[in-house]
């Protein structure tokens, strides 16, 4: 397929953007609309963006990293959140906290409920990963015993 | 103690992350598996002891105190079925890695295998009924996946089966706790049992059947147990022997925790269990007759036992309670062993059909020791495992005669679970004699391996072999065993310390 | 009692072909010395007891009580049960399979037979008699690759256990009633009423189909099937006596039920005089013998059941003498089979003089079986007759005419039997073959077993102990036993006299009468009932499954969904208070948002193009974002649309595959059955919506969440809070569904590809 | 709860199930769909609605009740990782029968006419079955 460049590059230029955007709804999740799955789906959302363009190959490109290492990430990241505080004699989940000033950026409070969220976070993208991985790859490409996407995704 | 609660929920989670980052070394991936299964069954055994002399334990997930958070709960019910649970799925594990098959061709299986264990250790702990969704909900994504595990045409079909019956069964979940929070503006169960307790009688109970249809699916009672002969056979055999112990039984416990905890004496549907109870087990066992196939033969029978299960709980007495939980416990571990054991006709034999199969009496005698034995518990044969709940629910239907109401009724299931013991016994009989006495009548479909003395690789024989002592065992112990499920039917019935200790008033 | 515990050890070692049998001698034989030790203190009516708590809450424990009428039973059990052990070894080739096998099934069914006689508690009877069951099928199909075997093994198995649960059923009643399932206990104070006459019932079913009473009785010349030492065994000296057994216990304390005894002599006389004819009519001398027995059995349960002290009496020397006799004429029939190849009456040779030992014991044990004088037969079926004449209820004449008629048949069976075996029916006279005489090994139990029944039947003195401390044991009331060969001429003499002439009148004249005989064999039985019961079911289960369990997705959906619309829906219409509608819409925007929706939906469900449909699938999910807005849910709102638009990427990259059109396939009921079912669920939903919504009076537990969601939790948006905190617990389970669904996706999308991708899935 | 929420809930799921009722699993699937927004429906109806619960943004009793809010979220999610996995399944049905209709045969070996015999052959029903009454006829 003859990729047209400037699309392409518009594509991954606004595919970036959503992506930080996606990044701020997970920080700002506590405190306003947003949070680990919202901004989980939004990436994935964005992501579409690149497989309509580029289809699996364009979508592999994202990361380096495979779909189920993302997520089996994200699922340890965050019970190991939930588990951490039971080795104070908490109980499980309990959120952790500790504030403190930074120079620049002024009160700082952080909490686990971050790292859990952001745990959330990746297993959401992880998703939509293995979802196209699943479901993304070409169906002429398919019939082939060994389509070239494959060998891609098999180096990166 | 309390800490330990959430571990066999959180620790199977934590090694199927593991897992999946392992996948590449399948000896790590099995170690991690079963350290963590075995640590499981360590700590279900010490909170049974605990609790057994202690009383309901609680755990508030973030501190958030109930009703506001999740509370997980460990009472001896729970801790009675964890316990079982475990070590089936420890023993199922071990059994997996030594058979030729799902295990080994792929890397999800472990990790999914996990979370499959996480979902039934969080069905039986929570004490909130949207958490119980939501472990429902894991345990029943694993089991999508390991029914499918392989992408063969009549799994495909049958999962498909499977999961719309399924996700109808969660939607149906989750409507009713939206019409539960609706009522009462609460999920966490130890706050409904007191809430629902004072809307209308005639919600209440409307409550009550909408919950019964609900689990009932889950269940497998008549008439909601299509679903399960068409899917359970088509799984890899471990998996099969897992779903078969384990994934009704959860739907079982929660019946009767729900039946129990949220609804007051006289909102229950007693008459509509009763006779859900009798048409569970005939028509399951009519079922059973009529297949060809050890798997499906045995499919059917777990449909029919059921029954006997809701029998127990329709009775909401304590005898009637004790001897439902006893022969949960009895009937997953029959089950499983028996499932187990259909893998090694399998391994043997190349097949599970009947006429593919013949004479392994001579071929695999180890074999058929294994089977006869539990087989003849299931048909609650004394003094094997399935006669003591048998014994007991006989015994408590016909006090519930000497009692007030649906007289005609029980006694009429009392006939009926009566002649399905009998017929069960028929069923297993047709699998002895079709698998062990009969010569075959067609080769098999599939490839027989030669097996030594044991009648198969020795990892898929020990744990089937330990299975079948431990059933053994459970007959040989059933006195203490009795006493304890008596001791957790009267927490059922007098829920007031479970509450208590939730609510922490 | 320590020897029934052994006993059960054995099958474990027993794998050295034909001595495996030697070995397994060693339980009953250690039992049977145990017990001779015993015997003395029991015979002065000394009780041993021994209890081992089990199950103590269901009243299931293991009580072992032996006194005289358990020492008279465990007395044959161990006694037949060396001497069969020794004539096994002799009997099986050595070459035969599962030798070890059959040893220690043979042992394991002795432990159990013992547990059931020794047993004080209902449910450890109904255990041991369930084992015993159990064993005698195994045993019964050893030879498993013939069918017939099978078939018979089968048959065996479910009547006797069908008898076993409703004896299980009647014990639970009794015991109720009692408030004890202490079988002495119950015997000593008899519980009464409506539920204990039921119960019995139901417990004589479990005796008759164990001993083998009309109609159950199909399943013993069956059994017939097993090896002849198994027959001779538990098919004639031991197991069919449970029934007897059980009939004796109970017949002193319930006689007097008013169903007993119409019941049990009815049954009893039905099945002597039934047994009888069946048995004139064989020609295989096992199946004569067997009918034989049935008809044995059912004197037994008539003397037994009466229920009167003399009779109970009686029973017990009969019951003796019968177990000695039958076990006797079973292994002279294995050893005529085992050298001449033949039990067939019209083909056994002329039997040469190396016979001589085992037609002399042949003849002993027959003519004690057709109760001639001087031998123990003779002596019980004239106490027999004697108890009966005396007893003092209704209907005892016809008992008797019964009982003197089923002894003529005896006596004309018995007669066929010797005549047959000295080759009296031989069509071909062979000659003898001095390869085919007798070994020792066959002759010496047969001898032991036949030289017991003369001595005893010569000098009956020598039993009179232990028939009198047996049958106080069951009836403080049974009269001192005087066993004697004469007791001067009274009725009972008279009627023996006729029983005698009679049965030697009709052997005589057998082939006149045939019509007369054939009767038994046309008399309608249970063996029909069972053929057709049995596939009666079959079928039906066939028929049934095909229906219920034909694999549609759409009935099984059809039914769950309407199960969950009409049961709860049924309750909540007929017990719930209707509270009145509520406000038509709280919101303005609610209206064209709800449209929107249902709009979109009704479009999914109706247009023919699957792409279509999807897109009204995606437009619906944006429609319902808008709801969330509405109804205040941002986070809510923002992960629909999300949600939604991935759902539909994935749509379309899935149906891209598949068909443009849907194709209508289904009939007109069909679609009519199906808007019902929507309808009823639909009704149900918003009626349920309304009346919990409206009982609702409690504060939800959510508005202490927005108090102490920013103090606690340090977050402004409540929902998140929720999700990552309060309730992250739930999200923890989601994270891990999510994760099985992406793993279950791509291992299906990719499964049996290639290896190496199927490899790649989780790698 | 107002009347045409409760009816945009009931009507939901009567038109999902009238799809799950169906043949063709991506009906099936879009039906699942509407039954799943019904439920969710009825979820946001069981709490108050009102302005969105963030503190700050309002008057803390004209918020909308937010537990039903993170339960929907919840079985949204779910749903949809179900939906994706139920997806995968007609994919793979496609592959191997390129269609993704259910059909009623649930495996062919095993709805053959010998389950209609209880899994024995007819000759073997009749063995199995009836032990021949010995001596009847002798």
């Amino acid at each position: 397929m003859k990729r047209l460049v400037f699309l392409d590059e518009s594509v991954r230029l606004i595919f970036h953007a959503v992506l930080v955007g996606s990044i701020y709804l997970l920080f700002v999740g506590h405190n306003q609309p947003g949070g680990g799955f919202v901004a989980g789906l939004v990436a994935g959302a964005a992501m579409s963006l690149r497989y309509l363009v580029g289809g699996l190959a364009e979508v592999r490109r994202i990361s380096r990293f495979q779909p189920w290492t993302i997520m089996a990430l994200g699922v340890a990241i965050s019970t190991s959140t939930a588990l951490a505080p039971l080795s104070r004699g908490h109980s499980i989940m309990a959120s952790m906290s500790t504030s403190f000033d930074l120079p620049l950026l002024g009160h700082i409070y952080a909490s686990t409920t971050l790292p859990f969220d952001i745990g959330v976070y990746m297993v959401v993208v992880g998703l939509v990963f293995m979802v196209f991985e699943a479901f993304g790859e070409d169906p002429d490409a398919e019939a082939d015993e060994v389509p070239e996407a494959d060998e891609e995704g098999a180096t990166r | 103690m309390n800490q330990l609660i959430p571990l066999p929920i959180v620790l199977p989670l934590l090694a199927a992350a593991l897992a999946s980052l392992f996948g590449r070394w399948k000896v790590v991936q099995r170690i991690i598996s079963v350290a963590v299964l075995t640590a499981t069954s360590a700590i279900s055994i010490l909170l049974l002891v605990r609790v057994d002399r202690d009383g309901p334990l609680v755990m508030h997930a973030g501190d958030w105190r109930a009703p506001i958070g999740i509370t997980l709960v460990v009472d001896r019910l729970s801790a009675i079925m964890l316990t079982v649970a475990s070590l089936m799925l420890l023993a199922v594990l071990v059994y997996a890695i030594g058979q030729p098959g799902a295990e080994r061709h792929h890397v999800g299986f472990q990790p999914v295998y996990m979370i499959l264990a996480a979902g039934v250790a969080g069905s039986f702990l929570t004490g909130d009924l949207f958490n119980l969704f939501v472990s429902f909900e894991m345990m029943l994504t694993a089991s999508y996946v390991l029914l499918t595990l392989g992408g063969r045409k009549d799994q495909v079909r049958a999962g498909m089966t499977y999961v719309v019956i399924s996700l109808l069964a969660s939607t149906l979940f989750i409507t009713a706790l939206a019409l539960l929070y609706s009522a009462t503006g609460t999920v966490n169960m130890a706050d409904l049992a007191a809430k629902i307790g004072q809307l209308p009688l005639g919600l209440r109970q409307a409550f009550a059947v909408l919950l019964v249809v609900v689990f009932g699916v889950k269940a497998a009672l008549f008439p909601l147990f299509s679903w399960l002969p068409d899917s359970y056979p088509v799984a890899p055999g471990p998996v099969t022997a897992v779903f078969a112990g384990l994934l009704t039984k959860v739907g079982v416990y929660a019946l009767i925790r729900s039946q129990t905890l949220l609804f007051p004496e006289g909102s229950r549907p007693v008459t509509l269990l009763l006779i859900t109870a009798g048409l569970t087990m005939a028509f399951g066992i009519i079922g059973a007759i009529a297949q060809d196939d050890v798997k499906r033969i045995l499919s059917f029978n777990i449909v029919s036992h059921i029954g006997y299960m809701v029998f127990g709980l329709a009775l909401f007495s304590v005898g009637g309670l004790a001897a439902a939980i006893f022969y949960a416990v009895h009937h997953i571990i029959a089950m499983t062993t028996l499932f187990l054991v259909d893998g090694l006709i399998e391994h043997a034999g190349g097949s599970s059909r009947m006429r593919e199969l013949g004479n392994m009496v001579r071929s695999a005698p180890v074999v058929a020791l294994l089977f006869l034995v539990p087989a003849l518990g299931l048909a609650g044969i004394p003094p094997f495992s399935g006669f003591v709940p048998k014994l007991g629910l006989i015994q408590s239907g016909f006090a519930a005669v000497g009692g007030q109401g649906h007289r005609a009724l029980v006694i009429g299931v009392v006939a009926v679970s009566l002649v399905v013991s009998l017929l069960t016994l028929f069923s297993v009989i047709k699998i002895w004699i079709g698998v062990f006495w009969s010569p075959a009548f067609e080769t098999p479909s599939g490839a027989a391996h030669t097996v030594g003395r044991l009648g198969g690789p020795p990892l898929m024989v020990i744990p089937t072999a330990t299975l079948f002592v431990l059933g053994l065992t459970v007959a040989l112990t059933a006195g203490p065993l009795y006493r304890l499920c008596e001791r957790a039917a009267s927490d059922l019935l007098n829920p007031h310390a479970y509450i208590t200790t939730v609510l922490g008033r | 009692m320590h020897g029934a515990i052994a006993a059960v050890l054995f099958p474990s070692g027993a794998h050295l072909g034909r001595k495996s049998f030697i070995v397994a001698a060693v339980a009953p034989l250690s039992a049977l010395i145990w017990l001779c030790i015993q015997l003395p203190d029991i015979v002065e009516g000394r009780v041993i007891t021994q209890h081992l708590s089990w199950v103590p809450q269901l009243g299931l424990s293991v009580d072992l009580r032996l006194d005289g009428f358990g020492a008279l039973m465990m007395l044959l059990i161990t006694l037949i049960g060396v001497v069969v052990c020794g004539y096994s070894a002799a009997y099986f080739s050595p070459t035969s399979p599962g030798l070890g096998r059959c040893a220690g099934l043979l042992v394991a069914f002795a432990a159990a037979m013992l547990v059931v006689v020794l047993s004080d508690n209902l449910f450890l009877l109904a255990t041991a008699w369930e084992l015993t069951s159990i064993t005698s099928y195994l045993l019964i199909g050893n030879d498993h690759t013939k069918v017939k075997a099978r078939a018979a093994a089968l048959q065996a198995l479910l009547i006797t256990a069908l008898g076993g649960l409703a004896m299980l059923a009647g014990f639970v009643l009794i015991g109720q009633a009692a408030g004890t399932y202490r079988l002495s206990a119950i015997l000593a104070s008899p519980p009464t009423g409506g539920t204990v006459s039921v119960g019995l019932a139901l417990v004589l079913i479990g005796a008759f189909t164990k001993s083998a009473q009309y109609p159950f009785h199909s399943w013993l010349p069956g059994a017939m099937a097993a090896p002849t030492p198994i027959s001779a065994y538990l098919h004639s000296a031991t197991m069919v006596k449970a029934g007897v057994y059980l009939v004796g216990r109970f017949a002193p304390a319930f006689a007097t039920v008013t169903i007993w005894r119409p019941l049990v002599l009815g049954v009893g006389a039905t099945t002597m005089v039934l047994g009888g004819l069946r048995a004139m009519r064989q020609h295989d001398l096992k199946l004569l013998l067997a009918f034989g027995t049935v008809s044995q059995l059912g004197f037994l349960i008539v003397l037994f059941g009466a229920g009167t002290p003399e009779a109970t009496a009686a029973g017990c020397v009969m019951l003796l003498a019968h177990a000695l006799f039958k076990a006797t004429l079973f292994m002279v029939v294995g050893a005529l089979d085992r050298r001449t190849g033949t039990r067939d009456l019209r083909r056994i040779p002329v039997l040469g003089r190396e016979w001589l030992g085992v037609k002399i014991a042949a003849v002993a044990a027959a003519a004690s079986m057709a109760g001639v004088p001087l031998l123990l037969g003779f002596i019980g079926k004239e106490a027999g007759l004697d108890a009966l004449g005396h007893a003092g209820f209704g209907a005892s004449g016809w008992v008797i005419a019964a009982i003197v008629a089923g002894s003529a048949l005896t006596v004309a069976y018995s007669v066929r039997f010797v005549w047959g075996m000295f080759g009296g029916g031989s069509l071909v006279s062979e000659r003898n073959d001095p390869d085919r005489a007798p070994r020792l090994e066959f002759l010496v139990p047969v001898a032991v077993l036949a030289g017991i029944g003369i001595v005893l039947g010569v000098a009956p003195a020598l039993a009179n102990g232990l028939v009198e401390v047996a049958s106080t044991a069951l009836d403080p009331a049974a009269p001192a036993a005087h066993l004697a060969i004469w007791h001067g001429a009274n009725l009972a003499l008279a009627l023996s006299a006729v029983a005698l002439a009679g049965g030697t009148m009709l052997f005589l004249v057998r082939d006149r009468i045939e019509p007369v005989l054939a009767v038994g064999g046309r008399v309608p039985s249970g063996a029909a009932v069972y053929t057709r019961l049995l596939r009666g079911t079959n079928n039906a289960a066939t028929v049934t499954t095909s229906v219920i369990q034909n694999g549609s997705l759409p009935l099984y959906a059809g039914v769950t969904l309407a199960t969950a619309a009409v049961v709860p829906g049924a309750f909540l219409v007929s017990r719930a208070a209707w509270p009145g509608f509520p406000r038509f819409v709280e919101h303005w925007a609610q209206l064209p948002v709800v449209i929107a929706i249902l709009g979109a939906a009704v479009a999914a469900a109706v247009v023919r193009r699957r792409f279509s449909a999807a897109l009204f699938l995606g437009t619906t999910g944006y429609a319902m974002a808008g709801l969330f807005v509405v109804q205040g849910a941002p986070d809510l709102a923002l992960t629909q649309v999300a949600i939604e638009t991935l759902s539909t990427v994935l749509f379309v990259l899935v149906l891209r595959r598949l068909p443009d059109r849907f194709e209508r396939t289904s009939s007109n009921r069909r679609r009519a059955l199906r808007l019902v079912v929507s309808g009823l669920v639909g009704v149900l939903v918003f009626t349920f919506a309304i009346v919990s919504r409206a009982n609702r009076d409690a504060v939800p537990v959510s508005t202490e969440m927005i108090a102490r969601s920013l103090p606690e939790a340090h977050g402004r948006n409540v929902v998140n809070v929720i999700l990552v905190d309060i309730r992250g617990f739930d999200t923890m389970g989601e994270i891990t569904v999510l994760t099985a669904a992406g793993i279950g996706a791509v291992a299906l999308a990719r499964a049996g590809k290639r290896r190496r991708s199927s490899r790649e899935v989780a790698s | 709860m107002s009347i045409v929420l409760a009816f945009a809930a009931a009507s939901l799921f009567a038109i999902g199930t009238h799809l799950v009722l169906q043949r063709k699993l991506s009906r099936i699937i879009i039906g699942l769909a509407l039954l799943s927004h019904g439920a969710n429906v009825l979820l946001m109806t069981s709490g108050r609605g009102g302005v969105a619960p963030i503190i700050g943004s309002g008057d803390v009793t004209d918020f909308s009740d937010p537990l039903p809010q993170a339960l929907a979220l919840t079985t949204i999610v779910i749903t949809f990782g179900v939906t994706a996995l139920l997806l995968a399944m007609a994919y793979r049905s496609w592959l191997l029968t390129n269609d993704d209709e259910v059909d009623d045969e649930v495996d062919d070996d095993v709805i053959d006419s010998d389950v209609l015999r209880g899994g024995w052959h007819d000759k073997e029903v009749d063995d199995e079955l009836s032990p021949e009454e010995p001596g009847v006829d002798a």
